[in-house]
């Protein structure tokens, strides 16, 4: 196994078939970032206002207990 | 100690299955303007063709077969809404699923009536559009044998996807959207049938072909349709 | 308690349906639960409770219709959905919506609904129409006919099928008074010759004998958390 | 036999435990996988003879059309396994993977179009393969616009999963007759991939990658369905505890 190119230039250029190829992978890499970040982001910004809900029903609470 | 006032004789499916086709028929009976829409509907865009693209009727003849197939779908596809969704509507849909019947047999009737009104007229309609459209001398019988089983088909997958979007009040598109790759197949095989004969080749592998599709469709897509009824008819 | 003649007849003595601990969650949402009741030949049951307390919910669960419920709905006996057939041979269901057609005539109406059970007919179709008060309007297409007239078209199955199992859902909308009457007496006559109607009403009903569910005591506890989800509904 | 772990497997607590100590390492080797697949391919893999570099897109062409095929029969399974047995859990398996699959379909699409231009001198030709694909998209758009227009949550699941498995039947039809139809009209003589003729300094690099892409799917459909977990068991009480909220405190309320 060797590498097939004579510099980095030469990578990128693919003998012309460069653009093709690395709008392809360019490509799949935003659809497996998409793929991965919508789901854990999706899940934070749950997390968050599942904890704000809480909290505000746990102030609720407080002012409840404490009223005469 | 019995009680001799409930006697019930169990129904007969038979009998069901003619009650409900008499029904539908007579339905669309009663409803004759809409019989002929999708007729109109055939006729008009097979006129849009030659407007739209050229009226060279050497150029319409190579265009024909494929272009009264995509257009009889179209048709087939647009009658498939109403198919349960006017039963929805007025409630006889829910008589219909507790109804001591198979449901099985009630959507095969359904289907059945279906089909006599719009694939039938298609079938019949389609030699006139292929004169229209310039198709050679010998497609006129495979166009039809080919509607004729393709159309049974069509009307049947239909059903299953009239039946997923029973419950919704803008369902049509919806409709196409789900159904519309399933008719592939059906489309590939009736088209190019159509076109072997008018080349002078054998046509009985894609007849058959198209025959085992609606065999199968028979079976299997009223069980899907009931299926889907049932949980449609649930929310 | 299971125990059924050759002929499927019902003896007056068994309980028609058991509902055994029956609960309804439609999306995550509980309408009701823990119901338990028995239905037994002789019975006028009204449901009652406010609105949305699953009142509907329940008599479709009944039907086999909806399938949002646990517990366990027995049919003489035995689980109803392994002789779903039979069950709904026995079952006559009127809901919300008439399920009349309206493009066609009472009488293709109730023919088809005839069709459809055993076609077995108590008593001719005009007859029936005429004991609803539909006498002249045979062949009348029904989008002829009023609100209240279409329903009397629905009712009038009561007449014709001999089922034993009644399940009406306001029966008595759009109906005038004469109307309420007359199917008072009907549903009456009905209980008393060993059937079981199980009905809702916003009517006060001048009968006597009436068992009432009020769903109202079923609602569902409030519980500090939501149940965890156990993978699969046993 | 005993039923009890295939009944904790429809248990979402269950699931989102176990797959908390899994994630990490999933999320490392998929990752590891699929940046060694690439290099591998893009830069230490052979050129073809006759297509030049341009063949290169395989190793994510591939893979993902593979994926996308697959993961409709994952979804179909997941949709049987929920009408059939009522479990919750793999209803939001099967939206998952819906969504994972039109994605990866769309990926397996563009990366054939962008193919064929320097090969085809066209962005789109009416090839066998990718006319499948495309029929598979509208599958899978079908799908999500189902489960998108019903607003009770059972009815949306129970009729998109009886779609999924009316289009199960179908697709082997479906691609069957598209390879006959393609037969028909002149096949073009360059095909995206010749797997009788790929040389194993090709086939590995393309192996590798099909194993990265494969982990990569697991991943993201664990992840899609513990989001969709959490939404769905918000107001249980290990939810609450998992986000930190003192449970105890919650109770003196009642």
């Amino acid at each position: 196994m060797k590498f097939q190119f004579q510099s980095l230039a030469d990578l990128v250029a693919m003998s012309g078939h460069g653009p093709y190829v690395w709008a392809c992978y360019g490509i799949g890499l935003l659809v497996v970032a998409y793929l991965l970040i919508t789901p854990v982001r999706q899940k934070s910004k749950f997390i968050r206002q599942l904890r704000r809900q809480y909290a505000h029903q746990a102030a609720a609470n407080g002012r409840v207990d404490s009223a005469p | 100690m019995s009680n001799t006032k409930f006697y019930l004789p169990a129904p007969s499916a038979a009998a069901g299955f003619v009650a409900m086709l008499n029904r539908d028929l007579l339905l669309s009976y009663r409803h004759k303007g809409e019989l002929a829409n999708p007729l109109i509907f055939f006729l008009m865009v097979i006129t849009m063709v030659p407007l739209g693209i050229s009226p060279d009727p050497q150029f319409l003849a190579s265009l024909a077969p494929g272009m009264i197939w995509v257009v009889a779908l179209l048709a087939s596809l647009l009658s498939m809404d109403v198919l349960f969704r006017s039963d929805f509507d007025d409630g006889s849909l829910e008589q219909l699923l507790i109804s001591p019947q198979p449901l099985y047999f009630m959507v095969l009737a359904k289907v059945l009536a279906h089909w006599m009104v719009t694939g039938l007229p298609l079938t019949l309609a389609a030699p006139l559009l292929g004169v229209m459209l310039a198709l050679p001398e010998g497609g006129y019988m495979p166009l039809c044998l080919t509607l004729l089983v393709g159309t049974a088909s069509l009307s049947l997958i239909g059903a299953v996807g009239a039946a997923l979007t029973v419950a919704l009040r803008k369902g049509g598109l919806l409709l196409s959207l789900i159904i519309m790759p399933l008719y592939i197949p059906i489309l590939i095989f009736g088209a190019s049938a159509v076109s072997n004969a008018i080349d002078g080749f054998a046509i009985m592998g894609q007849l058959a072909i198209l025959g085992a599709f609606a065999a199968v469709a028979i079976v299997l897509a009223p069980i899907a349709a009931a299926g889907a009824l049932r949980v449609a008819i649930n929310g | 308690m299971r125990r059924t003649d050759a002929l499927g007849v019902i003896a007056l003595t068994d309980s028609l349906i058991d509902v055994i601990d029956l609960s309804c969650k439609r999306d995550q949402r509980s309408l009701f639960e823990g119901l338990t009741h028995t239905f037994c030949p002789g019975d006028i049951v009204q449901i009652e409770g406010p609105n949305g307390s699953g009142k509907t919910s329940l008599l479709r669960i009944l039907t086999g219709v909806c399938s949002d419920y646990q517990g366990d709905i027995l049919w003489r006996g035995q689980s109803f959905s392994t002789d779903r057939l039979d069950y709904l041979n026995h079952l006559l269901y009127l809901g919300h919506l008439p399920g009349v057609k309206k493009s066609l005539t009472p009488r293709e109406n109730l023919h088809w609904c005839s069709g459809m059970n055993s076609g077995h007919l108590q008593i001719p179709i005009v007859d029936a129409l005429e004991e609803v008060g539909l006498a002249g309007f045979e062949d009348t297409p029904c989008h002829h006919l009023s609100a209240g007239q279409l329903r009397r078209v629905a009712l009038a199955r009561l007449y014709l099928t001999p089922t034993p199992v009644w399940i009406l859902d306001e029966p008595f909308t759009a109906i005038d008074k004469s109307g309420v009457g007359k199917l008072e007496t009907l549903l009456c006559e009905h209980a008393a010759g060993g059937g079981c109607v199980i009905m809702t009403t916003h009517q006060e009903l001048s009968l006597e004998g009436v068992d009432k569910i009020n769903l109202r005591d079923y609602q569902p506890k409030l519980v500090q958390w939501q149940q965890e989800e156990w993978g699969i509904d046993v | 036999m005993n039923w009890q772990w295939f009944h904790r497997l429809g248990s979402p607590r269950w699931f989102y435990q176990k797959t908390s100590v899994l994630l990490p390492w999933l999320t490392f080797f998929t990752l590891a996988i699929l940046l060694v697949g690439s290099v591998w391919g893009l830069a230490f893999a052979p050129a073809d003879f006759k297509q030049g570099n341009s063949y290169r897109i395989i190793f994510l062409h591939v893979p993902a059309a593979f994926l996308s095929l697959a993961g409709y029969y994952v979804m179909a399974i997941a949709g049987a396994v929920g009408l059939i047995w009522r479990m919750k859990l793999a209803f939001v398996v099967m939206r998952s993977a819906a969504v994972i699959g039109a994605a990866l379909t769309f990926l397996a699409l563009i990366s054939g179009a962008i193919w064929g231009k320097p090969t085809w001198g066209s962005w789109w030709v009416w090839d066998a393969r990718i006319t499948s694909m495309l029929v598979l998209f509208f599958l899978y758009l079908g799908v999500i616009a189902l489960q998108e227009a019903y607003q009770s949550e059972t009815t949306a699941n129970n009729t998109s999963a009886i779609l999924t498995l009316v289009g199960t039947v179908n697709i082997p039809i479906i691609y069957k007759s598209v390879d006959w139809w393609f037969t028909l009209h002149q096949p073009a003589t360059l095909k995206l991939t010749q797997a009788s003729t790929i040389h194993p300094s090709m086939l590995y690099p393309l192996l590798t990658m099909v194993v990265g892409f494969y982990l990569f799917y697991a991943l993201a459909l664990i992840l899609y369905t513990r989001a969709e977990i959490l939404k769905r068991e918000c107001r249980t009480k290990w939810v609450a505890e998992l986000c930190g909220v003192d449970v105890n405190n919650k109770i003196s309320r009642a």
